[in-house]
């Protein structure tokens, strides 16, 4: 299926992209970053996060969205 | 109030005083309120490595972000008792000196104030998709990164 | 700063917003604040026996509550850290809705202003000789007790 | 010798003055006090503190300055 993937922050950086759309035919979301990870291999030592659907959520989830963000750690305020 | 429907609290580049100025205007006619708090985050002019932070370029997942400030406020009306709430946050560029973050609770009582205030602004910091860079003053730049 | 003279922390009437805006907007020249915290103290229209509050008159031991005031302030940039801390007091009258004490701290660090500015609030509550008059809309009156 | 007395807020409607110079030729705070309450049979049931030099002392102490100030319950803010 097709996967939209949004990086924010120091992430954008790194992929020079804001947003992309893959192909994915796997299930889990720790499948799709290590296939970002083998895309962008300087995204593996990077402290990142992942939302589907608005809320973290862990890298062993299913992946049930089309778009997963990606990001780093929050610095607002 | 209009506390169920989701509204943004992203304001474009600072704060103004007189924005903040205005908003207490608006609460005198609230009186059942007693006490205010407000917290202001203004941007450091740090010095990092001999460079000095000129500004702060604010980006955030915006629709994540209005859900968690939602969520915050929910939580923070469920927690305390509070009369009011607002929060603003900037996207864009604040330079240092500027504000860039106003939260304002009221209450009947200072209690709640105190209490919420600082509720609210820890759980901004941890669970807001908000991401600032440090804009130094030769144009180099460094992600900043909350303690 | 000229924080070893003591200055009359007293205003009279009510505190303006205005003011409040303004006394923020001077502090955008400070770039090493990251954080303000500010406590706003308003008259209540409280309903009482069947009256309703209209506005608060207050006296001081101006003397000796402008003396409490400063030694509130050396204490709090003692235990705090602290850039510069601001007390305003009404004295005379203020109107339900109206502000009668505005404190207001600013540091590098958030936590720093939290605790201070918790800590003012207490101390002047319970150590400055101020005394309000509730002056009920049928000009009854009696005197405020603090909770 | 001659003393000035200061009243604030609800003390000074018992005592319809905000302040008054009396003669004292006691020693203690207290007994001054217990004159006051002869003066003002309305002041025994006050809740009050006592100040001198600007400081709050307790009724046991010596009278040492010629101003005393009756402060009620404080209710600022």
């Amino acid at each position: 299926m097709k996967v939209t993937i949004k990086y924010f922050g120091l992430l954008s950086e790194v992929t020079k992209c804001e947003e992309e759309t893959i192909d994915f035919s796997k299930t889990l979301i720790s499948e799709l970053l290590e296939e970002l990870c083998i895309k962008y291999p300087n995204l593996i030592n990077k402290d990142f996060q992942v939302a589907q659907n608005q809320e973290l959520v862990s890298f062993d989830t299913k992946l049930l969205s089309n778009e997963l963000v990606l990001l780093p750690p929050f610095s607002g305020g | 109030m209009s506390d169920k429907k989701i509204k943004s609290v992203f304001i474009q580049g600072a704060i103004s005083s007189e924005f903040i100025g205005e908003s207490i205007a608006k609460h005198q006619t609230k009186i059942s309120i007693g006490a205010h708090n407000i917290f202001l985050g203004q941007v450091r002019a740090d010095v990092i490595d001999n460079k000095i932070v000129a500004a702060i370029e604010y980006t955030a997942y915006e629709d994540m972000a209005n859900a968690k400030f939602h969520e915050i406020r929910e939580a923070a009306f469920e927690k305390f008792e509070l009369t009011c709430m607002h929060i603003y946050h900037s996207l864009g560029t604040v330079n240092a000196g500027e504000i860039c973050l106003f939260v304002f609770v009221s209450s009947p009582h200072r209690k709640a104030v105190f209490d919420a205030l600082e509720f609210i602004v820890e759980e901004i910091k941890s669970k807001v998709p908000v991401f600032g860079k440090e804009i130094f003053e030769d144009n180099s730049h460094q992600w900043k990164v909350n303690s």
